[in-house]
C-alpha cells in the first residue's frame, strides 16, 4: 500500500479522488463505498432556490455528453438544514460548491457556510456555463475572479478553492489572479461551452440551446490546461474533465494536479471512483513510487 | 438498486423496429414493480458515456428473467440489437416509481408505440392479482401493435387502433374510452408512450373522478436521482415544482403531470 | 440532384465541402475524385522552407488526434514554381494557406500570391498552436487580427478568408475585428491546444508537448463557435472540426457555416470528402431541399 | 495503392505478445515489395481515428494472401486480435518504399523483435531470387525469436541472440556480424527493429564499405505523404533534410538515416 494522501490548502485527503460538482449525490450509497473517497462534492447550491433549465437537459456526443442542468438547488437553507446533516453519515471532507449570479451572492454563500462544522472547504463555481446568456461566467474575466475570490476570501478560513473555467484564451491569468486575491487551491476545470444540432429535427439537442462539455473527449484540452495552471501558479490543483480511469487521473497528476475529481465516469459507472482508486495504488505498487505527491507535475520533459 | 452483469439469454427482433431481449437476472434479489426501469450500457462505454433506460417488460422472479422490448431508436439500441446471447448486459436496477394498483375496479391501460413496454409488465400483475384490465393498443401499423396477443393471452381484454387504419385519432378513441369507462368498473386509467394520450387520459380521470398514473420519459445521466438531467415539471398542492423523471418518476399521479 | 453550391467571398463552390489544410495533398489522387471537391486547400505555406516540430507529431487521444506537425513547408518559391503547377490538373478552385510569424511575412505571402492566377482565394492560418510557444498565435488577439489582415486585405483583391483560433475567450470579439479588417469569409476554426501525456513512461505523447486537438470530439465546441460567429457577424463561415460524415456537416451549416473542411476524417478513410458530398446530397433529397443555402444558419430554435 | 477491405482468412496468436494475420487479398492488383507497408483499420473508427501501418510480413500472388505478424501493443493492435475469420479489414496499401536487393552477394538481416515481420519478406524475396541470406535474430526470450523456423525452412542461415541468455548485447553480436561479413560474401545489410542494432549496422555497412537499408518507424497520420507527421531528419548529399517515412520510406539507404 502507497501513501495516496495530499494536501489541498488547509485539507488532507486520504486520496486524490473526488466527485465533480453535479455528478454525485447519497443516492449512489447502494452502488459506490462513498467512504473510500478523498472528499465528498455536492452539487452547487445557490442563496435561493432555483429550478434549472429546460429539457434535454443532456446529450450524448463522440465520447462526451453535453449538460445544461442550470444550477438546479434548493437553495442554501435547504442545503444547511437537510443536506449537510445527512452528509455526517459519511467520514469523507465535505466541500461544498457554491454558484451565484452576483458577488454579494458567493459571499453570503462564503459566510453561512463558514460557519457549519461540516464543510471542511469551499469550491467557487465561477465557470458554469450553464447560468448566463451565452456560457458568460464570473471566470472569464481576472478581474472579476479577482473581485470574487478576494470578497469570499474576506468571510471565510475554510480552504477555498475556485473552479476555473476552461472557455478562457490565457486561463494564467485567471488562476493567477484567484492565486494573488487569496484562493487556498484551483480546479481546472469546469465544462467546455458546446452545442449539437439534430440533422433531421434541426432543434438543437439540448433545451437551453448550449451547454457543457465533460466526459473524454475533453481530457486532453484539460491535461493542457493543468498543465498551463501548474506552470503559472503555485496552488495545488484539482483536475476535472475526463478522467475515465486510473491512467487518466495519473497522467493529470504528472501534469500538475494534486488531486482529480471524477463526474462523466461515474454516470458510465456508478463505481468508477472506487475502481480508479484502485488502479492509482496499483500504479504507484508496480512503480515503486511510495507516495502519490512524488508524481505531482512529474511529467518527464527530459 | 444495484449494478449488475446480466448473460443474455435471447434478443430477438420482433418487426423491423422493435426488438425483444430476455436476461438472466439471478444477480437480482429486489421486487421489480410494472413501471420500474433499468439503467443500461448498451455499448461502448468510452464513446457513449450515457446508459439508457429501459422499463421492465417483464420481470419474472420464479424463472430470474428479465424481459425488455426497445424500440431500435438510435446509436444505443442499435448496439443493443448486436449483442448476442451469452453476452453480459451491464444494468443498474431496479429504479424508479413503478405503478400502484388500484384498491378495487378494472384497469385501463392506454399505450401507444412502444409504451405498450412499460404497461405490459403492470397488465400482468393486475392479471396475477385477478384485476381486470381493458387495453387500448395504438400504432402506427398493425404490424407495431405490440403484443397484442400476449396480453389476450393472460386475459386482458385489448383494444387496437392504428393511424393506417385511420381509427386513432383522439375523436374515435375519446369515445371508445368513454365507453369502456361508463360499461365496465374501471378504477384506474394509465397511459404511456404518447402524449396526445396521456394528455386525453388526465382529461378523462379528471372527468370520472379515476385514479390515474402516467409513467414519463426523459434523457437522463444518473439514473438514480443525484444530476436533475431528468428533470420534469410536476403540479403538486397547487404548486408547480421540478422533480426527477428517474427517482420520483417515472410514474406519477396523473393529476400531477403538467404534459407540455 | 439538389443544388449544392455555395459562395464564399468572391468564390463560387459547386459544393461546401473542402479538405482543410494539412491534411490533403495530392497524393490522394489514386484513393479519393479530387475533382469533386468544392475546393482545394493544401498544407499551410510560409515564406521561407522550415522544418517543423520534433517527434511524435501525432497522437491519437479520444475520439479524436494531437498534431503537432508545426508549418512543415518548404516555402512560397516552392509552392508557386512546382504546387501551384501541379495542382493545375485539378479543376476546384485553390485556396492558398497561408502562415508567418510576423504581419509582414503574411503581407509577402500574399502579395506574391495575388499574383498567381492559380490562386482563387487565401486562407490566413492565424491561429495555428503549433507555431509559437505555448500555442500563442495571432488569432488570440482582436487588434492582432485586425492588424493583420488590413495588411493583407491591402495587397489583394483575391478572396480573404481568416482561420480563427478557438483557443479564445470570446471568438464573436475576433470575428468581428477580423470583418471590420476587411475579411470576405471565416473559417471556424483551427484546432484545439491540447496535450497528453504517457502514463507508463512519464513523457509527453507529443515530442513539442502540446499540439492541436482535431476530430470528432472537437465538433461540439465547433458547432458552438460556428453558431456564435454566425450570430456576430455577416461573413460567410467554413466550419472546420470535428466533421466525420454527412449529418456532421449539416449540423455545422444548420449552426451557421456556408462550407465545410474536413480533416482528421480524410486519415480514417481517404474517401471520406465524397462520402459527405453524397450524404448531404442524399440529405437534400430526402427533405426536399432544393438549394443547400436554405439550410445555412436555419437551427430550430421554436 | 488501393484502399480496399480484405477478409480475414486467419488470425492467431504467436505467443504471448505477437500474433500472425493472414488476409485474403485478392483485390490486390499491384506488385508487393518486401519494406513496404499496409496502413490498417484497426478497430472502432470513431473513437479511434488513426490507422495503423504493419509491414508486409508475406505476400503470396498466387494464392492471393497478405500477411501481417504483428505485436500486441496497445488499442489498435488489441482490437485487431479481436477479429475473426470471415471478418473484414480496411487497408490502404500497399504504401512506401521498399527494399532492394544487392547485385550481387548474400544479404546480411539483422532484425531484432516484431523487427523481422518487415525483414521476412524480404529474406523470401531474396530466397525466391536464389540469393543466399543470412539472418541475425535478436530478441528479449528465446519465445520472443520469432519464424525464426519458418526463415531456415525457406533456406535462411539464422543465428540467434536473446536478452535472456546474455547473448544479445553489442559487445557479442558485433563479432558475429564482422565474423558473417568477413567470412561469407556478404553484398547489403539490412536493418529493422532496433536502435542500437541499426547503428550498429551502420557502422559495419560504412566500415566495409557494403551496401545497407534501415526500414524505419514513425507515428503517422495519412500514411501516404500529405500531412508531414511522420517525417524524420535524413542525411543527403552533406545536407540534412526532412524526410517521410511514409513515402520517402519506410526504407532508406543505411548511410541517410540518421539515427537518434
Ligand atoms: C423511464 C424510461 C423507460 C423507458 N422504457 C423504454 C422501453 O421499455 N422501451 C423502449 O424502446 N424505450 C424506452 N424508453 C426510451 C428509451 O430510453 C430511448 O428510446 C433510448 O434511450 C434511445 O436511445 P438510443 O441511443 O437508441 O437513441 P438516441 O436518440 O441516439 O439517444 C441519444 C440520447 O438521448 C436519449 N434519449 C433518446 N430518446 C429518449 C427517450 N425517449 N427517453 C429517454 N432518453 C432518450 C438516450 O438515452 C441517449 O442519451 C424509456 C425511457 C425512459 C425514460
Ligand atoms: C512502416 C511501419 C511498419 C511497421 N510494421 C510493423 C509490423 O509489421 N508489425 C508490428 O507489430 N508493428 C509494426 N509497426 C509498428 C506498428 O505500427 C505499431 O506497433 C502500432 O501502430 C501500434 O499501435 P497500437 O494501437 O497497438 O499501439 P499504441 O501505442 O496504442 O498506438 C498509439 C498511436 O501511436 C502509434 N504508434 C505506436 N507505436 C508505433 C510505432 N512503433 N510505429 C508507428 N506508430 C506507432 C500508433 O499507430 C497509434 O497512432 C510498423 C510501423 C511502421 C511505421
Ligand atoms: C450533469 C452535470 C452537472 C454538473 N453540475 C455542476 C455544478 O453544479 N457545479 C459545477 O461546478 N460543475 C458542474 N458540472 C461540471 C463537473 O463538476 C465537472 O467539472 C465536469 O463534468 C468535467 O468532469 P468530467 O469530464 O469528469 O465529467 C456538472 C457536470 C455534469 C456532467
Ligand atoms: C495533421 C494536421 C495538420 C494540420 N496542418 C494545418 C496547417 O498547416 N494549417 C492550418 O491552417 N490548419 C492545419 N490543421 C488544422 C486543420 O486544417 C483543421 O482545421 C483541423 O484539423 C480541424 O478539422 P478536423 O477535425 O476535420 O481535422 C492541421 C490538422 C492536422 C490534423
Ligand atoms: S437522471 Fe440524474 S437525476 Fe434523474
Ligand atoms: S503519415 Fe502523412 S506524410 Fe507520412
Amino acid at each position: 500500500m502507497s501513501d495516496l494522501s495530499v494536501s489541498i490548502g488547509k485539507l488532507m485527503l486520504k486520496n486524490p479522488i473526488m466527485p465533480a460538482s453535479g455528478t454525485f449525490g447519497a443516492e449512489l450509497t447502494p452502488l459506490l463505498d462513498i467512504n473510500r473517497l478523498g472528499a465528498l462534492v455536492p452539487k452547487s447550491v445557490t442563496v435561493s432556490a432555483r429550478d434549472g433549465n429546460p429539457s434535454p437537459r443532456v446529450c450524448e456526443t463522440s465520447a462526451s455528453m453535453i449538460n445544461s442542468i442550470g444550477i438546479q438547488s434548493k437553495g442554501i437553507d435547504d442545503y444547511v438544514t437537510r443536506l449537510l446533516p445527512e452528509y455526517r453519515k459519511f467520514s469523507p471532507p465535505l466541500i461544498a460548491s457554491i454558484s451565484g449570479e452576483t458577488i454579494q451572492e458567493y459571499e453570503t454563500l462564503a459566510a453561512r457556510l463558514d460557519a457549519q462544522p461540516d464543510v471542511a472547504a469551499l469550491e467557487l463555481n465561477i465557470s458554469c456555463p450553464n447560468l448566463r446568456t451565452n456560457g458568460q461566467a464570473f471566470g472569464m474575466s481576472a478581474e472579476a475572479t479577482a473581485q470574487l475570490v478576494r470578497t469570499v476570501r474576506a468571510v471565510t478560513d475554510k480552504t477555498v478553492i475556485v473552479k476555473l473555467t476552461p472557455n478562457v484564451t490565457r486561463i494564467q491569468d485567471i488562476a493567477q489572479a484567484a492565486e494573488h486575491a487569496g484562493a487556498d487551491a484551483l480546479t481546472v476545470a469546469n465544462t467546455f461551452l458546446a452545442m449539437a444540432i439534430d440533422s433531421e429535427t434541426r432543434k438543437p439537442r439540448i433545451g437551453n440551446l448550449m451547454g457543457g462539455l465533460s466526459g473524454a473527449a475533453v481530457k486532453p484540452l484539460v491535461v493542457r490546461l493543468i498543465y498551463q495552471v501548474h506552470q503559472a501558479t503555485r496552488l495545488p490543483i484539482i483536475g476535472s474533465g475526463g478522467v475515465m480511469n486510473g491512467q487518466d487521473a495519473i497522467e493529470m497528476i504528472l501534469a500538475g494536479a494534486s488531486a482529480v475529481q471524477v463526474g462523466t465516469a461515474t454516470f458510465l459507472q456508478p463505481n468508477a471512483m472506487t475502481t480508479i482508486i484502485d488502479d492509482i495504488d496499483d500504479y504507484l505498487n508496480r512503480h515503486q513510487i511510495e507516495h502519490l505527491t512524488d508524481l505531482i507535475g512529474q511529467v518527464d520533459l527530459s | 438498486m444495484k449494478l449488475f452483469n446480466a448473460k443474455i439469454i435471447a434478443n430477438h427482433p420482433i418487426n423491423a423496429r422493435y426488438w425483444h431481449m430476455i436476461l438472466d437476472a439471478s444477480m437480482l434479489d429486489e421486487h421489480v414493480a410494472p413501471g420500474q426501469f433499468f439503467h443500461l450500457q448498451c455499448g461502448d462505454a468510452q464513446q457513449n458515456p450515457l446508459r439508457r433506460p429501459l422499463s421492465v417488460f417483464h420481470y419474472h422472479q420464479a424463472s430470474a428473467t428479465l424481459e425488455f422490448l426497445y424500440l431500435v431508436k438510435g446509436i444505443g439500441t442499435q448496439q443493443m440489437t448486436q449483442r448476442r446471447p451469452g453476452d453480459y448486459m451491464n444494468l443498474i436496477g431496479p429504479l424508479g416509481r413503478g405503478f400502484t394498483l388500484p384498491e378495487q375496479g378494472a384497469l385501463l391501460l392506454i399505450a401507444r408505440g412502444v409504451g405498450v413496454a412499460t404497461l405490459h409488465a403492470l397488465a400482468r400483475e393486475a392479471r396475477a392479482q385477478n384485476k381486470t384490465v381493458y387495453v387500448l393498443l395504438s400504432a402506427r401499423t398493425a404490424n407495431d401493435l405490440l403484443t397484442a396477443g400476449a396480453l389476450e393471452e393472460i386475459g386482458a381484454v385489448v383494444h387496437t387502433v392504428t393511424d393506417q387504419e385511420g381509427t386513432s385519432d383522439l375523436e374515435q378513441v375519446r369515445p371508445l374510452l368513454e365507453q369502456l369507462i361508463h360499461a365496465e368498473k374501471i378504477g384506474a386509467l394509465y397511459s404511456c408512450g404518447s402524449r396526445r394520450l396521456s394528455k386525453l387520459a388526465q382529461d378523462l380521470a379528471e372527468k370520472y373522478h379515476l385514479k390515474g398514473e402516467l409513467a414519463i420519459e426523459a434523457h437522463m445521466a444518473c439514473g438514480i436521482g443525484d444530476c436533475y438531467a431528468c428533470a420534469c415539471t410536476i403540479r403538486s398542492q397547487g404548486q408547480l415544482k421540478t422533480a426527477r423523471v428517474c427517482s420520483d418518476g417515472p410514474v406519477f399521479p396523473i393529476e400531477q403531470v403538467v404534459i407540455q
